[in-house]
């Protein structure tokens, strides 16, 4: 369970706070939070809840980035559940609407493991195909148009409430403990991180690296489907044009903020939606100031560069405190 | 013998540019005219290249939806040499193309804005009222005209004022996200009186984002967009919108009458077909409209 | 890859891929399509130049397509509203964009950052940039943008070698020399073998990482240029998406994203087997927004599956006769 | 020694170098002096401080405490540019070349001969092609270096190191992948720089090659150095003593009575196995209790036939046998699950996963055999690595530190523990020894024969003629990539083996005679 828990989170965790600072400061209201209808209302509750799609993803990308991969198609898988789920959400049941949305995410995630374990081609370019088809795939289910549905269960998915939390929040959090569970709980985990770490010595060593490169990519794609269903039913309609557009660099982005290398190795489930939520707590931010939206671009770049900085090992301050805590734990 | 006529397409990042798309399909198919529509995903380039492989195979016309105003002298001039008359579609280009294109079937963006503006000002009297914008993609020429026309039509009533504006690039959900963090900012939505969104999508979010804070669209905050896409007719059924200015989709139409009065005959169009900017409202039988728009292919 | 080398792999893929376009289409097989090809995407080129230095090194630049963006703003704006001359202006923003370049590396290699998420940070900061300076497109309408764009060498055959199209042909042939015959290319190749390695070698490894992705920036801002020649305006919503069109470009043209190895004539194959795909959709003419991307992708992996069954067939015959010698 | 031109005036002097990582003081205080054409052995077990010492006086790493002067000068440099620029050429351990370029560009890079800023790539190649002639190394020098084995790529770091001609060379461990002649070769350059007034730094864990060619030796146990000596004036055993604090108990000399003629039970065997363009068919039986040595020159096709035998390779022909039963052995997964292990000659590409710990990297195989559903837990994992960190005494003896900051001979010792820990049938050693200090050198043959005597069966590869007869029961003889002989009994030999690898090129040269 090591890397479940955010042990070298500290950068992260700081990074956040430093946010949520700069929120309170730019909007005095932020920490608002009142019950309305049964379910909690604040900006909090809009960072967790906006913060879902790139939280879901960044669970699957990060898997994927762990093997030393990238996933760019998880916009246009987004856009193709979404797109399934909402022409199928007013005629079938909702299990039969998942089904069908996450069966379509399990094999786009088969078909871009398929490239990159069997055809050896570069991660990069393969998932490059799907992201560009993709969309394209899902305008032709949807023709074009924003599909747009009534079914009450799928909508519960997307604006519901469990015990006062968006429905949303509670499936990221039911999928990272899955994840988490699966993942760590098996020896998954492990191989998965040699895999990326080394994946000739891997090999050497009796792993099934193709076995495990496809499924990383496999369980990508399946949570960029679930992200797709909720961001659909979010907005009772499937908008196949604009679903997950540039959120694979969301993902990207949210798992290299929560520390894991883009050259693979040891990952963090845990850090990696924190990533996501310290982009959302930026773009929530960014909302809430009433900068004019010139401004976004140039906010978001600098937020980021902040964030890895503070990251940096070269920074000596945070290098020191790192290190005397690992020496602590020692 | 049938005419050929190239149509290069922005894309197809809107419900509006569907049904844009499918109606100027039927518009040709009414006509019997061949149109070759190049899709060219939101991209200058890609229209240019579009343009280019036009020519090269000869048609008779082409159509062009200009995803930007500028930048196209050289390849319109290309299209002038090969004697290829260019009929601009929806959006215009910048003054110094005209002599390069043949007319212009448009709307006026700004005048769009206007005209929503003005309906606003109208219904709200001579009550302060603190509008909330949302903007279209920041750059995009459409959003920023709207914006303008908009801001000239309330700059003549005291009582209005823009209090908060950001981007939802023209989508639903961050039409819903962006009305969402307005509603935290303006205390829970009680300092809003009216949204005024640069299309219908947007506005469409952000109705589910005042309902779900417990707000009546339409009631408590006054709803007014553009476009007349049919779900906003939808909800106005519902009593959740007021107000939508109309942009049809349907610019092939006379387009295509204008190239066949050109081929044929000679006939030289006027340089601006302007399409109409209809104000339509929860008083224009609203249910009938979407009826009537739902089969467009929006 | 011992045999053929990728450059000519993909460079089979290009004449095999234009030959069944223009059995489908014989109107492709004219100078005028190639000429255009080359005009189209001579931007591409240029940026795509720049970019196989950075991956070869190891390195990824998303930012390139906001600096062109970035460019044409700066460029329309100066010639138009600050009335700079255009040379001026041109000089002007080569600087700036060569030193946004340089404080990228100088990020990455200072803090030992991603460079993926720094240029992803750049991406964002010259796009914000290009906003602030201006949301409006704006027309050029200097003198020298009707001469660059009026210059062209007729080709038989009705085709046109645009001012453009030589200026791309121009730095690609230059950056190809710059790589293969300079030491500052061999050096670029040494880092993305292995930066530590590199550096226990001798390597400035520092130095280079700033001076590739400046030349990665001022290509950007080179292709900048060239692409407000290409639409004689400046916009800042101008090449959006550049960034992984270019980066496609350079794996189709046999680079390796791992860095180390790769060639920017393939790159340039790249290109244009990416202009192909376009001018064939073009071409065909029927198909709808989604189709479009549907068969982008379709095209795409057909290249790239090419390429690879090409790869290993160039790899097994070598084995075979290394396995008759004994 | 009389060839140095200025013996009074050190060349390099390092003066209470201090070095931490961590927690983990790499050095402390360490001085050391090297003259002027003089070949000073810097000598010590693995994990003592030798290549950290020369990393820092490079510059590689900032250190902690300490002054370095070159001809009475101080210096710091900070990178190994900046070492360069000082003088001091070095071959770090591992193979610190770049396979993507071109052998030339490997010697060459940054210092290419130029013309009006272009680089001569025809002049280069001439000028490469005649530094690796006097290696003794005729290869095409346009290839990619990443095409040859890890002795012409160490070959190939040595001659780039040599004709940088600095005032200083630093060899860490250059002749742990080289073979007998290579070494000779090696030597002989050595000789001549030290004449013309080069100080030269060896490190090594032959102590025969040290006493064959060092002036003087200087030995650091634990961070700290225990001596600095004249090697004429260092017996043997002082000098083991010295090393590692304590006695070896010295019995690596004689043949274990393998030769009992006891019918032992086939293990594995391989029919006409092979693979065209890679290893010739052959015919190889393992017994239970049994070790074969593999012995060939660089390039023979040892290591071809150990991955073929592992499953790493597929074989196009022949059959393969595991306790009498046909199998097809397609992948390492195969051959795991088949109870085979393989320790790979390359550590650092195809055996280590630097980054993660010792532990990981120790339950690795285990965890692979097991398969994805049945994970070890933590404390099983614990367990192991505690176990066999003590068994093979590898040190520090910290089994969550990242293994690539390990030194290089732990690395090795994690390696075999990795594959021990699944309890193998079949164990295939590819140059297990290489890097290893004597002490845990000592440690792994005697490890070897107790696998044997549980009935483990071993192919094992190695360059060390002495080595491989030690612990052998049979030895295979590969020549050209294609099994020549196979020796038992009495018959294994240093002079037989020798006889069989020569007996081909005797056979060319008589040729040529006639
Ligand atoms: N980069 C590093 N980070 C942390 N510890 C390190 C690092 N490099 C070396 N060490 C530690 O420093 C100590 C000395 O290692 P070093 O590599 O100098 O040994 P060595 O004498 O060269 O051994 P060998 O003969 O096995 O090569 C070891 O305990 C090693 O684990
Ligand atoms: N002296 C040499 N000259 C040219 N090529 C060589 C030489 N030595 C090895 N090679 C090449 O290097 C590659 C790897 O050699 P290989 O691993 O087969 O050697 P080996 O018999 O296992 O010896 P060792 O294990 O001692 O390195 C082969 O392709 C071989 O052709
Ligand atoms: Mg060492
Ligand atoms: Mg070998």
């Amino acid at each position: 369970m090591t890397a479940l828990l955010p042990r070298r989170g500290l950068a992260q965790i700081l990074a956040l706070i430093v946010i949520l600072a700069v929120d309170r400061v730019v909007s005095p209201q932020f920490f608002d939070l009142r019950l309305q209808d049964g379910r909690l209302f604040g900006s909090l509750i809009d960072v967790l809840n906006r913060g879902t799609p790139v939280a879901l993803l960044s669970l699957g990308m990060v898997l994927v980035i762990a093997t030393r991969g990238i996933d760019l198609s998880v916009g246009a898988v987004m856009a193709i559940a979404g797109a399934i789920a909402a022409s199928l959400a007013d005629t079938h049941s909702l299990a039969v609407v998942l089904a069908a949305a996450l069966g379509a995410g399990l094999i786009c995630g088969l078909w871009n493991g398929f490239l990159v374990a069997v055809l050896g081609m570069q991660p990069i370019v393969a998932t490059l195909i799907l992201m560009v088809a993709g969309r394209g795939i899902a305008q032709l289910i949807t023709e074009g148009r924003i599909v747009t549905f009534s079914s009450p269960d799928l909508v519960w998915l997307g604006n519901g409430s469990v015990l006062g939390l968006p429905v949303p929040v509670v499936i990221t959090l039911g999928m990272l403990i899955l994840t988490g569970a699966v993942v760590r709980g098996s020896a998954l985990g492990l191989l998965i991180e040699a895999t990326g770490g080394n994946a000739r010595a891997s090999e050497l060593a009796g792993v099934g690296t193709r076995a495990m490169i496809l499924s990383v990519y496999v369980w990508c794609g399946v949570c960029a489907a679930l992200a797709g269903v909720i961001a659909a039913a979010d907005i009772m309609g499937a908008d196949a044009n604009n679903a997950g557009l540039w959120l694979e660099l969301d993902a990207i982005l949210a798992v290299v903020i929560g520390g894991t290398s883009l050259f693979g190795g040891r990952f963090s489930l845990v850090l990696a939606v924190l990533g996501a939520l310290i982009i959302q707590t930026m773009n929530t931010g960014i909302l809430l100031s009433g900068y004019p939206p010139e401004f976004n671009l140039l906010v978001k770049a600098v937020v980021v560069l902040t964030v890895l900085l503070l990251q940096s090992p070269k920074l000596t301050g945070f290098a020191g405190i790192s290190a005397r805590l690992r020496r602590t734990k020692a | 013998a049938e005419l050929t006529i190239g149509f290069s397409q922005i894309g197809s990042e809107s419900g509006w540019r569907a049904a844009e798309t499918s109606v100027s399909k039927q518009e040709a198919a009414k006509r019997k005219v061949n149109l070759k529509i190049a899709d060219a995903q939101q991209k200058q380039e890609n229209q240019i290249k579009a343009i280019r492989s036009f020519i090269a195979q000869n048609v008779d016309a082409i159509f062009l939806a200009p995803v930007v105003s500028t930048g196209w002298d050289s390849v319109l001039k290309e299209a002038k040499e090969a004697k290829i008359p260019v009929v601009l579609l929806d959006r215009d280009i910048d003054p110094s193309g005209k002599e390069l294109y043949l007319t212009a079937v448009t709307s006026d963006s700004v005048h769009e804005g206007e005209v929503a503006g003005d309906w606003l000002a109208k219904t709200v009297g001579a009550k302060a009222c603190n509008i909330v914008e949302l903007q279209g993609t920041v750059g995009a020429s459409v959003a920023t005209n709207r914006k303008k026309g908009f801001d000239t039509a309330i700059a003549k009533h005291a009582n209005l004022k823009v209090v908060r504006s950001q981007t939802g690039d023209f989508t639903r959900a961050k039409g819903k996200e962006v009305m969402e963090s307005f509603i935290k900012a303006e205390g829970g939505g009680k300092n809003i009186c009216a949204v005024y969104a640069h299309n219908d999508d947007m506005m469409v979010g952000a109705i589910q984002a005042m309902k779900e804070a417990g707000l009546k669209p339409g009631k408590d905050i006054l709803t007014v967009s553009i476009d007349a896409v049919p779900d906003i007719f939808k909800a106005m059924v519902a009593g959740e919108a007021n107000a939508t200015v109309e942009l049809t989709p349907n610019m092939a139409g006379p387009a295509l009458d204008a190239v066949a009065a050109f081929k044929g005959k000679g006939t030289v169009p006027p340089k601006w077909i302007q399409t109409e900017s209809k104000l339509y409202t929860a008083a224009d039988d609203p249910q009938k409209i979407y009826d009537s728009k739902k089969g467009l292919g929006y | 890859m011992r045999g053929l080398p990728p450059a000519l792999i993909t460079a089979i893929v290009l004449v095999a891929g234009f030959a069944a376009c223009a059995v489908q289409f014989p109107n492709i097989a004219s100078t005028r399509v190639v000429g255009n090809l080359l005009t189209d995407n001579a931007f591409l080129g240029i940026v795509a130049a720049g970019m196989t230095f950075v991956i070869i090194s190891g390195g990824i630049d998303l930012s390139v397509g906001s600096v062109i963006g970035f460019t044409t703003v700066f460029v329309a704006l100066a010639i138009e509203r600050w009335g700079m001359p255009p040379l001026v202006a041109f000089v002007a923003v080569l600087a700036l964009s060569a030193a946004f370049g340089a404080a990228m590396g100088a990020v990455i290699h200072v803090f030992d950052l991603p460079p993926f998420i720094v240029t992803l940070a750049g991406m964002f900061l010259a796009r914000g940039a290009s906003f602030l300076l201006s949301t409006e497109s704006i027309p050029i309408t200097a003198p020298i943008y009707s001469t660059v764009s009026d210059f062209a060498l007729r080709l038989p055959g009705g085709g046109r070698l645009t001012a453009i199209a030589i200026i791309m042909l121009a730095i690609v042939i230059g950056g190809a020399l710059l790589l293969h015959l300079t030491r500052f290319g061999a050096n670029v190749y040494a880092l993305g073998g292995s930066r530590t390695t590199a550096s226990l070698m001798g390597v400035a490894v520092g130095k280079m990482t700033v001076k590739i992705y400046m030349l990665s920036s001022l290509l950007a801002g080179i292709a900048g240029i060239v692409f407000s020649f290409y639409t004689s305006a400046g916009y800042s919503l101008s090449a959006v998406g550049v960034e992984l069109e270019t980066i496609a470009a350079v794996v189709i043209g046999g680079t390796l994203l791992t860095g180390g190895q790769g060639s920017v004539i393939g790159t340039f194959l790249g290109v244009l087997i990416q202009g192909l795909i376009q001018t064939y959709i073009n071409f065909d003419g029927t198909l709808s927004s989604w189709w479009t991307k549907i068969a982008t992708g379709i095209l795409l992996f057909a290249f790239i599956a090419l390429q690879q069954g090409l790869v290993a067939l160039a790899r097994r015959p070598l084995a075979k006769s290394a396995g008759a010698a004994t | 020694m009389q060839n140095s031109p200025d013996p009074a005036l050190p060349l390099l002097e390092v003066r209470g170098i201090s070095k931490s990582f961590g927690a983990v003081r790499a050095l402390q205080e360490v001085d050391f002096t090297l003259r002027a054409g003089e070949i000073h052995a810097l000598l010590g077990e693995n994990g003592a401080g030798k290549s950290t010492l020369i990393k820092v006086v490079t510059g590689v790493f900032p250190r902690d405490a300490g002054i370095v002067r070159i001809g009475g000068e101080e210096v710091a440099p900070r990178s190994a540019k900046a070492a360069l620029a000082a003088g001091i050429a070095t071959v770090y351990q591992e193979v610190n070349l770049l396979p993507n370029l071109s052998v030339a560009q490997n010697l060459f890079l940054d210092r290419q001969p130029m013309r009006f800023g272009i680089v001569r790539e025809g002049e280069m190649r001439r000028r490469a092609k005649a530094l690796l002639a006097e290696f003794g190394l005729d290869i095409d020098v346009a290839a990619p270096l990443g095409n040859y084995s890890v002795a012409v790529q160490h070959v190939t770091a040595i001659a780039r190191a040599v004709d940088l001609s600095a005032r200083v060379l630093i060899l860490d461990e250059p002749t742990a992948s080289l073979d007998r002649h290579e070494v000779e070769i090696l030597f002989g350059i050595m000789r001549q720089l030290a004449k013309r007034g080069i100080g030269i730094v060896f490190v090594s864990h032959f102590l025969d090659q040290v006493y064959e060619i060092s002036d003087r030796i200087t030995v650091l146990r634990n961070g700290r150095l225990v001596g600095e000596r004249e090697t004429a004036s260092l017996p043997r055993l002082e000098l083991i003593r010295l090393m590692l604090g304590r006695e070896l108990a010295e019995t690596t000399s004689a043949r274990a009575s393998a030769g009992e003629h006891k019918v032992r039970e086939i293990c594995a065997s391989f029919e006409n196995y092979g693979k065209a363009g890679y290893v010739a068919p052959f015919n190889l039986e393992l017994r239970h209790g049994e070790v074969v040595g593999l012995a060939g020159l660089l390039g023979s096709g040892r290591t071809e036939t150990a991955r073929l035998v592992f499953g790493a390779e597929r074989a196009d022909g022949g059959k393969a046998r595991v306790e009498g039963v046909p199998v097809r052995l397609q992948s390492p997964r195969d051959g795991v699950r088949h109870g085979f292990g393989y320790c790979p000659e390359e550590r650092k590409t195809d055996g280590i996963v630097a980054e993660l710990t010792v532990r990981e990297n120790i339950v690795l195989a285990l965890q692979a055999k097991r398969g994805l559903h049945r994970p070890l837990s933590r404390r099983e994992q614990d367990e192991i690595a505690r176990r066999y960190v003590k068994m093979l005494d590898i040190r520090p003896p910290d089994a969550e530190r990242p293994v690539g900051l390990l030194s290089g001979g732990n690395q090795q010792k994690v390696l075999l523990a990795r594959w021990l820990a699944t309890s193998p049938r079949l164990l295939v050693l590819d140059e297990p020894t290489r890097g290893i200090d004597v002490g845990a050198h000592a440690e792994i043959i005697r490890l070897i024969r107790e696998l044997c005597d549980d009935g483990l069966s071993l192919l094992v590869i190695s360059s060390e003629l002495d080595e491989i007869v030690t612990y052998s029961d049979r030895v295979v003889v590969l020549r050209d990539r294609a099994h020549v002989e196979e020796l038992a009994g009495d018959a294994v030999d240093v002079g037989n083996i020798l006889a069989a690898i020569a007996a081909d090129s005797v056979a060319v040269a008589l040729e040529a005679h006639t």
